[in-house]
């Protein structure tokens, strides 16, 4: 990238309940460890120094109240101050903090990303399904779930990927977890506890989705100044992309993630990765339901079309493989869901900084995280972190 | 800003109370209407930027079911949520994004379309107004109910107090909004309107009267924004991004007090402050007379005389005499809302974006009956929403 | 295939579409003390940001004027009963009660009220002033909370009847 | 990272307070646009499925859209197409939901139907969900009182 934009500060709480907290509550408990690694305050409005500007991500829907962005205000130091809300997942506030940056009209912004999905608790699927076309497709109480398995079953089909092999990526991301003192769920599990434990929808079992949680995720930006006076931790972003796919799911190919393609195409182009396979040193990437991080491998390019069961059988993808794929755990470890891509450029910032524990990646110097949203994973954005810019 | 950038395309539907058209439909019209001013196809178009509100729709991620329709569909969108602010938000998030080069042409879509319970279950306007509320503490504030009317009435209450505004000069001003409405194809409520026509509508909190405030209107919009040298390929009249600026505020209305019970003059504290940012970046020390036009988000009549005043545009308590004397008329010395402004129409998400592409629209002299009678060399509107939050976009004819 | 080219409209009835759905917003730390103090002790209490003095109510954790921290040690202060008419609003319309979704009218006007208290700002609140006639109401005058009795107060804003004007 | 809170133990000793209120949109209409309209009506009035044509991209829509998302145009060529399809693929519904038009557990499909080039979103009736296969044909099953809706459609059975 022409105009270099680092993250300098990251900090995550964890994703147990926390209905006790306002969400500017719970979001500060995020914010704070970055104001205080960075010993920046909010100064005046566009006066450089600070922090310039910030920029929630809070999806109002899940809340089901408008320009939700005015919860957080006093948390962000918004009052009379540059803020800017995107009504998606923080990822995509990463992604827009790295263009105000670019732009030049920002040196520093802080993104922060909330949500508690036990305020809707009581609503069942309906949140998910007021996503869908209000004629064709919420009468027949589609939600996320159903229509991920929709996918899963057309994927597995056209591939010959099995109930066992989606089963295994739930069993390494929940082993991945155990180190990790943010997850919600963690242990050894295996294969035949995941298949147990009920269908929530064919082929996919409880233990294949995300379960639902409360987090808050915070992080800072800065440009190539400003990133080098304020850490020798600098996280440098390489290249960064998303891409949307059709509206209606029945026009979808379902078992190929052309969206995918296109946004991980790019986002190598802008960090000049030509064989991400041998350059990429691990990745996280979207896993609400286990068969996803599959498809996500062959869209990626970690391996060819089809053949995404075959790489996690070679056990490439664990911890101790060559591509370590979600050491996190993933969100299949808990996540709440306006931070699941925020979650994941989270822990490769993590593993970048060498601050990862027990699930430390040795030798870390680049890696990808990359999101999924929408119905059966519409929208898709790339993200290219190295420790050099 | 590293990269220039400027608005090369804007299209709007027809703004109606109740649209028979969805929502996909009328985001696609406008989107259309917007390529066609600019003489592109979607092939042009390198990203969207949907600013929404879907809680007016009683949807979801709308991002997602406007792909097909508005353009995106294989290619990078944002979306934006603020408040009322939300179009002007995205569209600064559009210009960030060109001068950062992440792409050269970004397009800007957002639609306001309000479906409600049955009438015989909830009337519209209560159902509206609730969900205005929604967007309040769900305790301290969102009980009552009495929203953004309600705002503006202690507003115009301590307007009238603190500057001998009186009764016939705003009904004149509505007026004038009318007049200026009806010059614009595409506005709401058209039809000449006369002081007295004011003076008789219906009181809904005093001294605000049902014409003083916007209507619930349908409609789409979109902008069409692009780099320096794609602009000067895409148009020969392409109008430039000088600045923007963008405030936020607290989480309560309570931080407004300057606004709703003032004790010299009202004002709107992030306008305030904007302006003073925009003014100060961009050495304009005299905007009464810098600027050839503005476009300023008035929620209510009262809103443009206080708004005017927070921007400099004259002296505090000064404003109304401004427009007594019809300064702020079309063809007066400084034209504000040539297009009829909020009061005329407003579809909620595009309204910001109305005063931006009006402004560009103006400067490029093809506002047709709505038309600034001089060279419009200079331009600022200005967005509002949220709890008393405020996008500016300064535009100009030069680069 | 039978082919034929799009016509208008068609009269078809709207998608009706009928949930129940609750949700459940987490009141906080803060904003739980509030609650909690108005129904046990019908106590109205805010706080006065350690930093600048800003009046702080409902109470938070971070101030809106000056952002700083007031977690550690919180000024904890009792506001009101009593406040001062800020400016009127006679509500002429119904609207709709967010607890029940059901159309509510108020005999009552609202007023927006500085409440008296020991920070460098009055607290602001809105709330029903206990006087139909609104022209024996003026911007300036007094009021004093009316509090419902202890069995039916919830905690909520509505556990204050109204707000009555004190005698001169 | 997990550190102990930051706030007084005061006040997180206490009872959470929560506010439980409905959602506002829960009762809400939406009116059916031109191109919608048009599908329900024929659905309604003739049991016919229809959808509309790209010329330029050979595509055949349904549910019928008023674009080609692929190149743009503006698409006003209906097309009537067949009540029989390919099953694309299927789930089995178990959790319990709202707005489902079956018990749980209940099979959803994406039909192709033949004459279309994109798959319609439906339920499945009259078999036996681990009987349900990719590829199997299906037909639609049509209510006797229709209304305009999806749900004029009652499910999609094999032939």
């Amino acid at each position: 990238m022409a105009n270099r934009v680092a993250i300098v500060s990251i900090a995550q709480v964890n994703y147990k309940e926390k209905l006790a907290y306002a969400p500017e509550e719970l979001a500060y408990e995020a914010i704070k460890p970055v104001l205080e690694e960075t010993g920046l305050g909010f100064g005046p409005a566009y006066e450089k120094g600070g922090i310039d500007a910030s920029l929630q991500c809070h999806e109002h829907s899940r809340i089901m109240r408008p320009f939700s962005g005015c919860q957080l205000l006093e948390a962000v130091g918004a009052n009379l101050r540059p803020d800017e809300k995107v009504d998606q997942d923080g990822a995509l506030g990463v992604y827009e903090a790295v263009w105000q940056i670019a732009s030049g009209d920002f040196e520093t912004v802080l993104v922060v990303s909330e949500c508690h999905d036990s305020v809707n608790r009581h609503a069942g699927n309906a949140i998910e399904n007021l996503v869908f076309d209000p004629f064709y497709h919420r009468p027949l109480g589609l939600d996320n779930c159903n229509t991920a398995a929709l996918q899963a079953t057309r994927y597995m089909h056209q591939y010959g990927v099995t109930r066992e092999q989606c089963a295994k990526v739930a069993a390494k991301n929940l082993k991945n977890a155990k180190s990790n003192p943010l997850a919600l769920v963690s242990g050894d599990f295996t294969v035949e506890d995941i298949l147990a434990s009920g269908f929530v929808a064919y082929p996919i079992t409880k233990m294949e989705t995300r379960p639902f949680a409360d987090g808050a995720c915070a992080m800072l930006l800065a440009n190539e100044e400003r990133a080098k006076k304020l850490t020798r931790k600098a996280v440098w972003i390489k290249g960064l992309a998303n891409c949307c796919d059709g509206y209606f799911i029945g026009d979808r190919d379902l078992a190929e993630s052309k969206a995918l393609v296109v946004a991980a195409k790019k986002a190598y182009q802008m960090a000049g990765i030509t064989d991400v396979r041998k350059e990429m040193d691990l990745a996280e990437v979207t896993d609400e339901f286990s068969y996803q991080e599959l498809m996500e491998y062959e869209g990626l390019g970690f391996c060819q079309k089809g053949g995404g069961g075959k790489l996690l059988d070679s056990e490439e993808t664990r911890l101790s493989g060559r591509l370590p794929v979600n050491p996190s755990g993933g969100a299949l470890s808990g996540c709440a869901h306006t931070n699941i891509g925020m979650a994941r450029i989270f822990e490769v910032v993590l593993q970048l900084r060498g601050e990862a524990g027990d699930r430390q990646v040795e030798g870390a110097k680049i890696g990808l995280a990359h999101l999924a949203a929408g119905p059966c994973g519409q929208l898709q954005q790339v993200m290219i972190l190295g420790t050099e810019p | 800003m590293k990269r220039k950038v400027a608005i090369v395309g804007f299209g709007q539907t027809e703004m109606v109370a109740r649209s028979p058209k969805t929502k996909m439909e009328l985001a696609n019209q406008a989107v259309r209407r917007a390529m066609d001013d600019a003489q592109i196809t979607i092939k042009d178009v390198d990203e969207v930027v949907i600013a929404d509100i879907e809680f007016f729709h009683g949807s979801g991620e709308s991002e997602m079911q406007l792909a097909d329709c508005v353009g995106h569909y294989m290619k990078p969108v944002m979306k934006i949520e603020t408040g009322g602010t939300v179009s002007g938000s995205a569209c600064i998030s559009a210009v960030h994004h060109i001068a950062a080069g992440a792409c050269d042409v970004s397009l800007v879509s957002a639609t306001g379309v309000f479906p409600a319970p049955p009438p015989d279950v909830i009337p519209r306007g209560a159902f509206l107004q609730a969900s205005l509320s929604a967007g309040m503490h769900p305790v301290w504030e969102k009980w009552c109910s009495v929203g953004a009317i309600g705002l503006f009435a202690l507003m115009a209450n301590a307007y009238v107090r603190l500057s001998g505004c009186t009764e016939e000069t705003v009904a004149k001003c509505r007026a004038k909004a009318a007049r200026n409405a009806t010059r614009n194809p595409y506005a709401h409520l058209r039809g000449i309107m006369t002081v007295e026509d004011v003076l008789k509508s219906p009181m809904l909190m005093a001294p605000l009267r049902h014409l003083h405030m916007c209507p619930i209107t349908e409609g789409s919009a979109a902008l069409i924004f692009a780099s320096e040298e794609r602009a000067e390929k895409i148009t020969k009249n392409p109008v430039w991004v000088k600045d923007v600026v963008s405030l936020h505020g607290a989480q309560y209305w309570g931080a407004l007090h300057e606004m709703f019970a003032p004790k010299e003059r009202v004002a709107l504290p992030s306008l305030v402050k904007a302006c003073d940012i925009l003014y100060k970046r961009n050495g304009i020390t005299n905007p009464a007379k810098e600027l050839d036009v503005v476009e300023i988000y008035e929620p209510c009549t009262w809103a443009e005389l206080v708004f005017m005043e927070n921007m400099r545009l004259c002296e505090p308590n000064e404003a109304w005499k401004l427009a007594d004397r019809g300064a702020t008329e079309i063809d007066g010395e400084l034209p504000i809302n040539p297009s009829g402004g909020v009061t005329c129409t407003n579809p909620g998400m595009p309204s910001t974006m109305l005063r931006f592409g009006e402004v560009a629209l103006q400067i490029r002299g093809d506002a047709g009956e709505h038309q600034v009678p001089r060279e419009v060399r200079l331009g600022l509107a200005t967005g509002f929403g949220g709890t008393g939050w405020t996008p500016l976009m300064l535009l100009s004819k030069y680069k | 295939m039978s082919r034929s080219k799009s016509q208008g409209q068609y009269e078809v009835p709207p998608s009706h579409m009928i949930t129940s759905v609750f949700m459940e917003y987490p009141m906080g730390l803060f904003m739980g003390k509030f609650m909690r103090e108005l129904k046990e002790n019908a106590r109205l209490v805010g706080m006065v940001c350690r930093q600048c003095g800003h009046t702080m109510f409902p109470p938070q954790a971070l101030c809106s004027v000056c952002y700083g921290e007031n977690f550690q040690d919180p000024q904890w202060v009792e506001v009101g009963p009593e406040a001062t008419v800020a400016g009127l609003m006679e509500i002429k319309m119904p609207w709709l009660n967010p607890w029940t979704l059901t159309l509510r009218a108020s005999q009552y006007p609202v007023g927006i009220l500085m409440v008296d208290a020991p920070g460098r700002s009055p607290g602001v609140i809105w709330h029903f002033i206990a006087e139909t006639d609104v022209s024996k109401l003026r911007v300036g005058m007094r009021v004093k909370a009316v509090f419902k009795p202890r069995e039916e107060r919830e905690g909520l804003m509505e556990d204050i009847l109204y707000w009555a004007p004190v005698g001169e | 990272m997990t550190k102990a809170s930051i706030y007084p133990s005061e006040l997180e000793s206490a009872q959470p307070i929560t506010v439980k209120q409905p959602a506002l949109f829960t009762n809400v209409q939406y009116t059916v646009g031109a191109t919608d309209s048009r599908f329900f009506a024929e659905l309604r009035d003739r049991g016919k499925i229809m959808g509309t044509r790209c010329e330029t991209c050979d595509l055949v829509y349904v549910p019928p859209r008023m674009n080609c998302k692929e190149c743009f145009s503006e698409l006003n060529e209906w097309v009537e197409v067949e009540e029989k399809g390919l099953l694309v693929t299927y789930t089995i519904v178990h959790e319990p939901g709202i707005r489902q038009p079956m018990e749980p557990p209940y099979v959803l499909g994406i039909i192709r139907l033949d004459g279309a080039d994109t798959g319609l979103v439906h339920c499945l009736g009259e078999v036996d969900p681990d009987h349900v296969r990719i590829g199997m044909r299906v037909q639609a099953v049509l209510k006797e009182e229709r209304e305009g809706n999806i749900n004029d459609i009652r499910y999609f059975k094999p032939i």
